[in-house]
């Protein structure tokens, strides 16, 4: 079948996926359909809750790019001290890669073959 | 002519490129870097036209030919094609600096790194 | 029609060429008429490039002499080599193609408003379908001196491009980065040419190809092209330049320089495949490819994470993105002199890293047109001053949702079905590249999450009261991106079987390619 | 603005100076030189007057719309020439045989017959024009670009 994609040891058909996606979300639709509708819209249920605290203006509430995955950077801080020194944005040192990594394959492939 | 060593001119090649892979690498000067280019362009072709080069040949026009061996034309077009480029790679680059001096006001690559990181 | 399909192949390098020089005058008299030309004349281009490829898939590869009394005389009478310049377009050439038709289609619809409040608009146009001659050109060309000069053209106007806003400092410094960098990179590649030149007489890849000996200078020049056409395509540890040009460029032309990036990467493989073929047979070349990719793929992804600047941030994972189709690649090439493995998983891992490269070419621009939207309409390209964007622009928003489920490789989307076939095959050559591979992926997600969350979730922020949804070019262009992205979603095996095995294929037969130009001896 | 001897001489050289990059590109075809390296040399004419004259007097005579038409037409020139062949090939030298530029030189020693090429002497003064006003244009705006004036760019 022309539909399917092999590769080597397992096939991938995305109609196949497509088709069990919809089942499932026919089936969480009908859960959902069993819900509380005593929801309503422009009341107070509507506002947030911050354990009966005030809420923050809207430009205080969005969590900035900055403060996502601290303990990520925070982990890996040794690693990114090393990657980030070639970064130095000086035009000279990028060229003086060039001719570095130029000749490590040249001498490599005079060796190797 | 024919006393010219044959890979005299390759020699000179060499050294063009390795002067000017100097210059552009350790010199901060954004013109001297575009020197470097140019010379390094210099050096690029000065090694393609002498690639054609035949010991006593002649130019290597269709009429009007005295016996003998002729130089070869294709690494002249060659060259030509890539003198024609170099001067819109020099041109645009010139612009460019000079455009970063005004905005920065300084020649300095290690001044003129906004972005890095 | 036979006679267009016979010629189709120069007009696509011709068309965009005459009208770029043609804008300046007529954007003089109009500018509605300008950009209905530049739409016509790269619509036409796409048409024919659909046309060439359906006769390539028909008739195989598709050869034009310039300058000679018949199309497929490549070898005039009396000479013993190619002399004329030859254009050769085979399953791999038409597919960049394909690829770069679509692509600077959009990016020219995208710009009609994106660059709207510039000055000197003529000349950006004037410039962006010289581009479009250029990448086409490296594309189709049979020559490598015409490899060179076209890879010139496609550098020079995409500096000038990158520069095209002259009001900030940092637009000219990445212009000014990428063309030296372009400047060093083709030089080398020229001397290189010299070197092969030298030795064996000819220019033409195919004629260059049956005699090459795989000597001392052949080796040098092999590195020299290989590694100055990495540094082109902005492979870590090469990569510096690559995010401070694209993300400065007009959103626009960055998804184009993506395609160039790519085209640089065709060439590289076109050197590596077609001209050493026959003498690759220890795997070192490929191995160099790998680590190459490896490096590109993690370093990529963990600097990617890092950025505040959305196109910078875009750019990283693009470089991240170029390390899949390398290792797919890089896997064939070193199995290449094993024809049991080749079969096995060689050709397999080749098709992957190909299917990637279209892949790519779909989601990666779309990627940087929303981020060039987020800055047509905040001003401003640093994620740490956006949110809420979402309920403003809800078109794109969800484009960029597809995007980042896209090159993120979530099933059932496009990334997902060539990043499963270059995971199964080179899981065999090596697990090592699988695994890595699979936690670039993760990372990848990891880090669309945060900055979809950044600039599109959270409440409607006070400065961004009166930002409206992009115009309709803008739209349309993403829209055409992002159609492409489902249809291939859809339809993968289609896909695999229709271009992207007959590509893989190009790339291992070099024999054919070799026989397309000597053959045809009169 | 330099002496007036200078700008006095540089008016009068500018003619031979023209004349000799017109030679060059005229006789491309026989003789070494061509489109580019004749444009070159009109182009140094002009960067003579640029120092002799300065960049905002030379402006008003080299008006940057018409240096731009002129160099696209030299473009498609070039482009209209070698599209004409496209009914054998493109680039395809329908010209040999014909009146115009159509003489077959004959092998062997011989004085340069100009009346030969087909379609190259045609194509090297299209690469003239547009070498001409492209390179111009680029002398004249970084000239005025370094003298502190805002061009159009």
């Amino acid at each position: 079948m022309t539909l399917i994609l092999e590769s080597g040891y397992a096939f991938w058909n995305p109609i196949i996926l497509i088709i069990a996606f919809a089942v499932v979300m026919v089936v969480v639709y009908f859960f959902r359909r069993r819900g509380q509708k005593k929801y309503k819209k422009d009341t107070a249920q509507t506002q947030i809750f911050l354990c009966g605290e005030e809420v923050p203006e809207a430009g205080q509430r969005h969590i900035r790019v900055g403060n996502i995955y601290w303990g990520f950077f925070e982990t890996l801080k040794e690693y990114y001290s090393q990657v980030l020194r070639p970064h130095t944005g000086i035009i000279n040192d990028y060229v003086l890669w060039f001719v570095a990594v130029t000749a490590i394959s040249a001498i490599i492939l005079l060796i190797a073959g | 002519m024919e006393y010219i060593p044959l890979n005299f001119p390759f020699l000179a090649a060499a050294l063009l490129v390795g002067v000017s892979f100097y210059i552009i690498i350790f010199k901060k000067n954004l013109i001297k870097l575009i020197m470097g280019i140019a010379m390094l362009a210099a050096g690029v072709n000065l090694f393609l036209v002498s690639l054609g080069y035949r010991a006593g040949g002649t130019a290597p026009i269709y009429t009007d030919v005295p016996e003998g061996p002729m130089v070869l034309p294709v690494p002249q077009a060659l060259t030509l094609t890539s003198i024609v480029i170099n001067v819109a790679v020099l041109a645009l680059m010139l612009t460019m600096v000079i455009h970063i001096y005004r905005h920065t006001g300084s020649l300095d690559s290690e001044k003129s790194r906004k972005m890095k990181g | 029609m036979d006679t267009l399909i016979t010629h189709s192949s120069i007009l696509i390098i011709a068309i965009p060429l005459v009208t770029a020089f043609l804008i300046p005058l007529v954007g003089m008299a109009s500018k509605k008429a300008r950009n209905a030309l530049v739409v016509v004349s790269l619509i036409f281009v796409a048409f024919l490039v659909f046309a060439l490829a359906r006769d390539i898939s028909i008739n195989g590869i598709h050869i034009y002499t310039l300058g000679a009394t018949s199309p497929d005389l490549t070898i005039p009478t009396g000479f013993m080599v190619p002399v004329r310049i030859i254009l050769e377009v085979d399953g791999m050439s038409i597919l960049m193609g394909i690829i770069w038709s679509i692509v600077s289609l959009a990016a020219a619809i995208f710009s009609f408003s994106h660059i709207a409040s510039e000055t000197g608009q003529n000349r950006f146009y004037t410039l962006l379908l010289l581009m479009v001659t250029g990448g086409f050109g490296m594309m189709f060309t049979g020559d490598l001196f015409n490899l060179f000069v076209f890879l010139e053209i496609a550098s020079i106007s995409g500096a000038a491009l990158i520069a095209f806003r002259t009001r900030s400092a940092d637009t000219q410094e990445g212009g000014f980065k990428y063309i030296v960098v372009s400047a060093i990179a083709s030089l080398m590649v020229l001397f290189a040419i010299g070197l092969l030149y030298a030795q064996y007489n000819s220019l033409n890849i195919g004629a260059l190809a049956q005699v090459i000996q795989y000597t001392t200078p052949d080796k040098i020049a092999l590195a020299l092209l290989l590694i100055a056409f990495t540094m082109k395509a902005g492979m870590v540890p090469l990569h510096l330049w690559f995010p401070d040009a694209y993300s400065v460029a007009p959103a626009s032309i960055t998804g184009m320089l993506v395609i160039t990036s790519h085209a640089c990467m065709y060439a590289a493989f076109r050197v590596c495949f077609t001209l050493y073929g026959g003498m690759l047979d220890a795997p070192v070349v490929g191995w160099i490819l790998i680590v190459f990719g490896l490096l590109s793929m993690f370093v990529g992804v963990t600097m990617a994470v890092f950025q505040k600047d959305v196109m910078r941030f875009m750019s990283y994972h693009a470089i991240s993105q170029l390390g899949y189709m390398w290792v797919g690649v890089g896997v064939g090439l070193a199995v290449l002199g094993n024809p049991a493995l080749l079969a096995t998983y060689g050709r397999d891992a080749i098709s992957g890293g190909i299917f990637h490269i279209l892949n790519h070419a779909m989601y990666k621009p779309l990627l940087f047109f929303t981020g060039g939207a987020l800055f047509y309409c905040t001003g401003t390209r640093d994620l740490t001053k956006m949110g809420g964007l979402a309920h403003k622009m809800k078109w794109t928003t969800i484009l960029y949702i597809i995007g980042t489920l896209s090159i993120s490789g979530i099933p059932p989307l496009n990334g997902f079905s060539s990043k499963i076939l270059i995971y199964e095959s080179v899981y065999q050559f090596h697990p090592i590249l699988t695994i890595t591979g699979i936690i670039v992926s993760i990372l990848t997600l990891a880090s669309f999450t945060k900055a979809f969350h950044s600039a599109f979730m959270g409440a409607e922020l006070p400065e961004y009261k009166e930002v409206k949804e992009v115009p309709r070019s803008m739209i349309i262009a993403m829209v055409i991106l992002a159609a492409g992205i489902i249809f291939i979603t859809l339809f993968p095996a289609l896909i695999v079987n229709w271009i992207i095995n007959p590509a893989a294929d190009a790339l291992i037969k070099q024999g054919a390619y070799i026989n397309a130009v000597t053959g045809a001896t009169p | 603005m330099l002496s007036k001897i200078v700008r006095t001489v540089a008016n009068q050289l500018i003619l031979f100076i023209l004349v000799f990059g017109l030679y060059v590109i005229l006789h491309g075809h026989i003789t070494p030189g061509g489109g580019f390296q004749g444009g070159a040399i009109i182009v140094s004419g002009v960067i003579m007057l640029l120092v002799a004259f300065n960049s905002q007097e030379l402006k008003k005579s080299l008006r940057e719309r018409v240096l731009s038409i002129v160099e696209s037409s030299g473009a498609l020139i070039f482009a209209i020439l070698a599209f004409a062949g496209i009914g054998t090939v493109f680039f395809y030298n329908f010209l040999v045989g014909t009146p115009i530029f159509g003489r077959i030189p004959d092998i062997g020693p011989g004085p340069g017959d100009i009346w030969t090429g087909g379609v190259i002497p045609l194509m090297n003064f299209a690469v003239g024009l547009k070498v001409i006003a492209g390179l111009s244009a680029v002398v004249l705006a970084i000239a005025l670009f370094s003298s502190g004036e805002e061009v159009e760019e």
